[in-house]
């Protein structure tokens, strides 16, 4: 009895120091790290749900980095080693997706996580990716604001799509803008700036709503619509609301050649989800979409076709999902093989070229974003986009949107050794 | 010691035994899995909360994460608060969280002040979802509101509040809900703070069942009408133990929200109180170690299962969800137990009054 | 001259435009041991529900011994010394028979006092001394479910005796019983009676006229007639309602 | 404005026929049975993806869709009754746990089967379009007046099979009494049975109407399983005017406040109204006044 007790206390003094150390890493971190270490794959996580209310998108970018992880194998791999990928499904709820961020960095040890569609799921993993010092690439268009260390943004921040369409939408279609979006910080924060946009260039906001995330009722929303006499209806919907939204506006008998819908995220996906006839005419802004004409581009949907199924269509949030594999892969071999955390986030990956379906993207080299192209689609009776207008050249990603924030940007080169914070710069 | 807990000696060793098990496990485990099993645990005392009302009293709530969530909230904004006056985030501004930027306020409103102390945020929270389903308890059980409607009515308040939670942002942190503040994942100490109130509750909710009052619960779970002809305002039983069980969920909650670093809409609304109404049941109600067992079980198995089968992992919980409720009526425990207790009591000849585990068949509900 | 313990002066229920209980004038003596018949529909239970306040009176008093308590809530009620048994055995199916008549026990009925109240050694012989009389002493550990029906119906009786009213009302406690077990029930009312007032609500006339001194006879919510075994049963008005039911003094 | 209020109170009706079609099989499983059947949004999900399996792989019309969900989960509800609610007869907190298993199995099912993507359902051309309300210019879709038009019959045809046939005799005889109507000779096994399968096969039907004008995939449900239990608690069981009254309570409800405020804080006085009611009328709005029954 005594003997037990002196042990037990033993080893609680041992595990209290090691739990006062844990932001270093603690014991328990050295003790599974040395576990694995010299395995002859590249572990890769995949953090995208399955199930859940938002596997209906984020089913495609687990697909998207799947095949890229596949063509990079064939193709030999990374300096010879094949990339492992470690799938987890976590469920569309947010505490999952943060234990399963702890379980493959603390457990399965992965170079990195591929994850996340939802800002919510973002920022539930962030600090885990910040405390354990891991690297996320993300593959969203997202509101922006955000600066992680540790994070890489490789989808679109509001200056990429928003900036060149809603002056275009303005001089194209008509100053009064509905805004209507799903009640969360992503179309409320997108709205803002589209209102500041509005304002700089002479148009106006009759009416800005939301509806509840995953409604899917809308009739009163047109109803309201259709008394404000608006001459573009801007949407940040988001998931099921996006085909419940445009079915029930073509059943109440408006067309765009009425009151079009211009959006920010409505992408092939959901248009095939709500039927081509439901979406002709109505605009969307995006990087990229499956009509453009690149060879990268038929090469990335053919083959995505014949993993996935012919009636597949491809969109720009798995574009990204795509092309952040290869981004991932290409930092490493850069480094000749080094995984070490902060050589990835301070020399694998910023300045990373990569020649996308959608173009050429690159890592931009302070700010953790992802140099993008814009374009303006216009959904045609194949559940396509006419591409009516393609920005001249790559577009560079303002975290912080000039039109809101004129003096605000984020600087990694800028970051002291060993400290991760300050990176945020307001010039005056 | 015997006296304090009403165990037997047996029961007290195994007792024993299995919280120096839970004592040491950190050892061994690893951070993943301390965190893990820190989370069990506060999942276990929302079980043993919603066994109180559930399997001793027959109110099937599901709208219990209320409590739970809300406890959750008052922690999480008190340590967001704290973090944000002492760091630069990684959305650039200071001194007030990040949430409260992108909507527009520029400082901490005078009402939510007091929450930068997380000591006064812990009593505040428990207190104020004490009063909360104090009101609730009052306008729900003084009106005879029972069984399927009590079930349909705490779910919409459920809704209500999840609702809520999303539309206010400015102060909630809206659907993202609050993350990226100090937690104590990965911390020793805090992984048994959690088991010291764990092994408290499980200790003060066996006080509560197994006196007199414990008695009476469970017979308004068998009958209410007979009850009340014997002179019990049933209302003011069930709204005391809703009540205290409400008390439990949050410090639950708040502890949950300490360790896990993030608190969203998800903890607040109906989907977490339903899936513990399924783990008291597969554990088996009215018995406490059921719920306690069932809750880690359940999520145990959900959490090796998904590891190991991202793809179907849950249609295998659905079977087994069913088989158990098929197969065995009283849970998992509930069956060891009446097991046991058959033979005891042909051992015995004769039962003392207070049985120390009781088992339960079909609340009237 | 004998007090009353309980008298109704006018008393009406309407249930959806139905009227249960008609303008009933009705009274039970201090240690009274009266008992109630009528047939179906006749407003016998409906009576004790209004008495124990499982529903107000659409109309009219209720006194216990001189108090209106027409319309208190059901604890109330008890509180001042009234106690029923239900038409159906009605006993906790889950708790023991020992635990069952613990909750009868009187007192501690609020919330906070049961948490500290505990069964003494002297609960536990009350609590003997009524299971031996309602031949359940045997039984004591056994879950109340694992009993007949009629051994449910004595539990019921014991836990309302354990409850020690002033004013004891049962539903039919003979109803399911071989007629041995009617024999017995019909003495064990009788023992309880002497301390207290009982009122009986009972088909079976046999074990009426077992026990009875004064008979009401209830019919569509009115007395109909009232008074000793023979009187009743000679009542023309009573043979009348009875008619092509069931004879009153039919039984076997 | 008043064309839109006009508009508005004609959309209400629309929603009111939804949520009267999504809750009708519930009512009647619960009005008779007393079981709450939590997979009852999934019945409806199901239903909705029999539209799309004949639409998209056989390219039959939506009509077509409606006897054969009808028939499908008609079938389902067999099964599932036979096999797990009859198991569980005398314990409906289990029965409702259970179901809530089904629930998880479903739609686990349907995503292993057609993945967690979002599905198209057309609504037939004959109904594709809209007409202008009559005295007015304002369109209103074809399909909501389908829906509008079925969700009539559909209580109609209920009304008639529970009130004016032999069946819906039997069917009300063990509402009222189960021991009495098994002494009078129903074989209520058998009613239980054919409730359960008739309410999962109205599930069905709800599922074909709305897969054209909402979303599918297979966690579609749990939305439509929530409203269909607010509808039957807030109307009450054992009637049909209650679930009626329920469904336009609602509907109503929640049109007119998202059109004075918004969605969401209609949404929100929509479920504090429920809490409310059901606070003054615990039994909702409509009940038969049964004679309390001693066990409660």
């Amino acid at each position: 009895m005594e003997l037990t007790r002196r042990d037990l206390l033993k080893g609680a003094a041992a595990a209290t120091a090691g739990a006062a150390t844990f932001r270093a890493p603690s014991i328990f971190v050295r003790r599974l790290t040395q576990t694995s270490a010299q395995d002859n794959t590249i572990k890769v996580g995949i953090l995208h749900s399955l199930s859940g209310t938002i596997a209906i998108i984020e089913r495609s970018l687990h697909n998207a980095e799947l095949l890229a992880i596949e063509e990079i194998n064939a193709k030999g791999g990374v300096l010879g080693k094949k990339i492992e990928a470690i799938v987890e499904d976590p469920k569309s709820e947010v505490r999952f997706f943060k234990e399963k961020a702890e379980k493959l960095i603390l457990r399965d040890k992965v170079v990195a996580v591929l994850g996340c569609y939802t800002s919510a799921s973002r920022q539930s993993v962030l600090p885990v990716f910040e405390k354990t010092n891991s690297v996320l690439l993300y593959p969203t268009l997202y509101e922006a604001q955000e600066c992680s260390y540790n994070c890489f943004y490789t989808g679109a921040v509001p200056n990429q799509q928003l900036t060149d369409f809603v002056p275009w939408l303005i001089k194209n279609v008509g100053p009064k803008f509905y805004l209507i979006g799903s009640n969360y910080i992503y179309p409320k924060e997108t709205n803002r700036e589209v209102k500041a946009l509005l304002a700089k260039h002479g148009g106006q906001t009759v009416a800005e709503e939301y509806a509840p995330l995953g409604s899917t009722e809308f009739s009163t929303t047109i109803n309201k619509i259709r008394a404000a006499k608006p001459n573009v209806v801007f949407s940040d919907l988001v998931g099921d609301s996006i085909v419940a939204f445009y079915k029930q506006y073509k059943q109440f008998g408006i067309t765009a050649k009425d009151i079009p819908i211009a959006t920010p995220i409505t992408t092939e996906e959901e248009i095939r989800a709500m039927g081509p006839e439901n979406a002709i005419g109505h605009f969307t802004s995006f990087n990229y979409f499956q009509s453009v004409k690149t060879p990268q581009n038929d090469r990335f949907v053919k083959a995505y076709k014949a993993k996935y199924g012919e009636d597949r269509v491809t969109n720009a949030v798995m574009e990204a999902a795509y092309f952040q594999t290869y981004f991932l892969a290409q930092a490493i071999e850069k480094l000749k093989g080094n995984t070490d955390p902060d050589a990835l986030i301070q020399e694998g990956l910023p300045g990373q070229e990569f020649q996308a379906p959608q173009g050429k993207v690159k890592i931009d080299e302070k700010n953790h974003h992802t140099w993008l192209w814009a374009r303006i689609g216009r959904a045609n009776a194949d559940g396509q986009f006419d591409i009516l207008v393609t920005s001249n050249t790559w577009i560079r990603p303002q975290p912080w949107t000039k039109v809101l924030y004129p003096d605000k940007d984020c600087d990694f080169t800028k970051v002291p050794k060993g400290s991760k914070s300050g990176t945020i710069t307001t010039k005056t | 010691m015997i006296g304090l807990t009403g165990l037997s000696r047996s029961q007290l060793i195994i007792a024993l035994a299995v919280i120096a098990g839970f004592f040491v496990f950190p050892l061994y485990a690893g951070a993943f899995r301390t965190d893990q099993l820190g989370l069990f645990l506060c999942y276990v005392m929302f079980a043993l909360s919603l066994d109180l009302i559930w399997g001793f009293t027959g109110i099937l709530s599901l709208g219990n994460a209320i409590y739970f969530g809300g406890g959750a909230y008052f922690i999480g904004l008190a340590l967001k608060l704290q973090y944000a006056a002492t760091h630069a985030t990684r959305y650039g501004e200071g001194a007030i969280p990040d949430f409260m930027t992108w909507n527009g306020l520029t400082e901490i409103p005078r009402w939510m002040r007091p929450l930068r102390n997380v000591w006064f945020a812990a009593p505040a929270g428990v207190l104020a979802m004490g009063f909360l389903a104090f009101v609730f308890g009052v306008i729900t059980f003084k009106r005879h509101i029972y069984g399927v409607y009590c079930a349909v009515i705490t779910l919409a308040e459920s809704l209500i509040f999840e609702e809520l939670i999303i539309e206010k942002q400015a102060y909630t942190g809206g659907f993202n809900g609050i993350t990226d503040y100090d937690s104590y994942s990965g911390s020793l100490h805090f992984y048994w703070v959690i088991l010291a109130v764990t092994v408290f509750f499980f200790w003060l909710s066996r006080k509560l069942t197994t006196t007199h009052f414990g008695m009476v619960l469970r017979s308004i779970r068998e009958n209410e009408l007979r009850s009340e002809f014997f002179g019990f305002e049933v209302a003011n039983y069930k709204i005391f133990v809703f009540t205290v069980a409400a008390m439990m969920s949050a410090v639950a909650g708040g502890l949950y929200a300490a360790l896990n670093g993030i608190v969203s809409h998800q903890d607040i609304g109906p989907i977490l109180s339903i899936e513990g109404v399924i783990w008291v049941a597969v554990g088996g109600r009215g018995t406490l170690i059921g719920s306690m067992v069932g809750a880690i079980l359940v999520k145990g198995a959900q959490s090796l299962l998904s590891e190991q089968f991202a793809w179907i992992w849950d249609l295998l919980v659905g079977f087994m969800f069913i088989l158990i409720i098929v197969l065995m009526p009283d849970g998992i425990m509930g069956a060891l137990l009446r097991r046991a207790r058959r033979r005891r009591a042909i051992a015995a000849g004769r039962m003392p009054a207070y049985e120390a585990a009781r088992i339960e068949e079909t609340p009237t509900t | 001259m004998t007090t009353r313990i309980l008298e109704t002066h006018g008393l009406v229920n309407i249930v959806s435009g139905h009227t249960i209980i008609d303008h009933l004038d009705f009274d039970i003596e201090e240690g009274e041991l009266r008992v109630l018949v009528g047939p179906n529909g006749a407003g016998k239970t409906t009576l004790i529900d209004l008495i124990t306040g499982r529903f107000p009176p659409t109309a009219g008093q209720i006194l216990f011994r001189g108090q209106n308590i027409a319309g208190w809530p059901r604890h109330r009620i008890y509180g001042i010394g009234i106690s029923r048994k239900f038409q159906v055995p009605t006993v906790y199916e889950n708790l023991t028979v020992f635990e069952n008549m613990a909750i009868g026990l009187r007192g501690h009925r609020r919330a906070f006092s049961s948490l500290v109240f505990r069964v003494t050694s002297e609960h536990a012989a009350q609590i003997e001394r009524i299971l031996a009389q309602v031949n359940l002493l045997a039984r004591a550990a056994d879950e109340a479910h694992t009993l007949s029906h009629g051994e449910k119906q004595w539990l019921e009786i014991g836990m309302v005796v354990a409850s020690e009213p002033r004013l004891m009302l049962l539903d039919e406690p003979t109803t399911g019983m071989t007629r041995d077990e009617t024999n017995t029930t019909a003495k064990l009312i009788k023992e309880i009676a002497g301390a207290r007032s009982v009122m009986v609500v009972e088909h079976d006339m046999s074990f009426v006229r077992q026990i009875a001194n004064k008979i009401t006879v209830l019919h569509q919510g009115q007395k109909l007639a009232e008074g000793s075994v023979r009187e009743v049963e000679n009542n023309l008005k009573v043979a009348e309602v009875y008619l092509g039911r069931e004879k009153i003094s039919a039984a076997p | 404005m008043a064309e839109a209020v006009f508009a508005q109170f004609l959309t209400g009706f629309s929603i009111v026929a939804i949520l009267l079609i999504i809750s009708l099989g519930l009512a009647i499983i619960f009005g008779v049975m007393r079981v709450i059947n939590m997979a009852h949004g999934d019945f409806i999900m199901i239903g909705a993806y029999v539209a799309y399996v004949l639409q998209y792989y056989l390219h039959l019309n939506l009509f077509w869709a409606v006897p054969a969900a009808f028939v499908v989960l008609g079938l389902l509800g067999v099964v599932v009754e036979w096999g797990l609610i009859r198991q569980l007869y005398g314990r409906p907190l289990e029965t409702l746990l259970a179901t809530w298993g089904v629930s998880i199995i479903l739609q686990a099912g349907i995503r292993l089967t057609f993945g967690p993507e979002l599905r198209y359902v057309k609504a037939p051309d004959a109904l594709s379009g809209e007409f202008p309300v009559p005295g007015s210019n304002l369109p209103f879709p074809y399909f909501r007046l389908f829906i509008i038009v079925l969700a009539l019959v559909l209580l109609l045809m209920t009304y008639w099979l529970l009130y004016r046939t032999d069946l819906g005799m039997h069917v009300r005889a063990v509402n009222q009494n189960r021991a009495m109507a098994a002494v009078l000779g129903i074989d209520t096994r058998r009613i239980d049975s054919a409730v359960f399968a008739f309410g999962s096969g109205l599930a069905g039907i709800a599922g074909v109407v709305v897969a054209p004008i909402k979303t599918v995939s297979p966690i579609m449900g749990f939305k439509y399983a929530v409203d269909s239990y607010m509808v039957i608690v807030l109307g009450g069981v054992g009637r049909l005017a209650g679930t009626l009254a329920g469904a336009t309570v609602i509907g109503e409800g929640e049109t007119v406040l998202a059109f004075l405020f918004n969605n969401v804080i209609g949404e929100l006085l929509v479920f504090t109204m429920i809490v409310l009611v059901i606070r003054v009328f615990p039994q909702g709005l409509f009940t038969i006044q049964h004679r309390r029954t001693e066990n409660l």
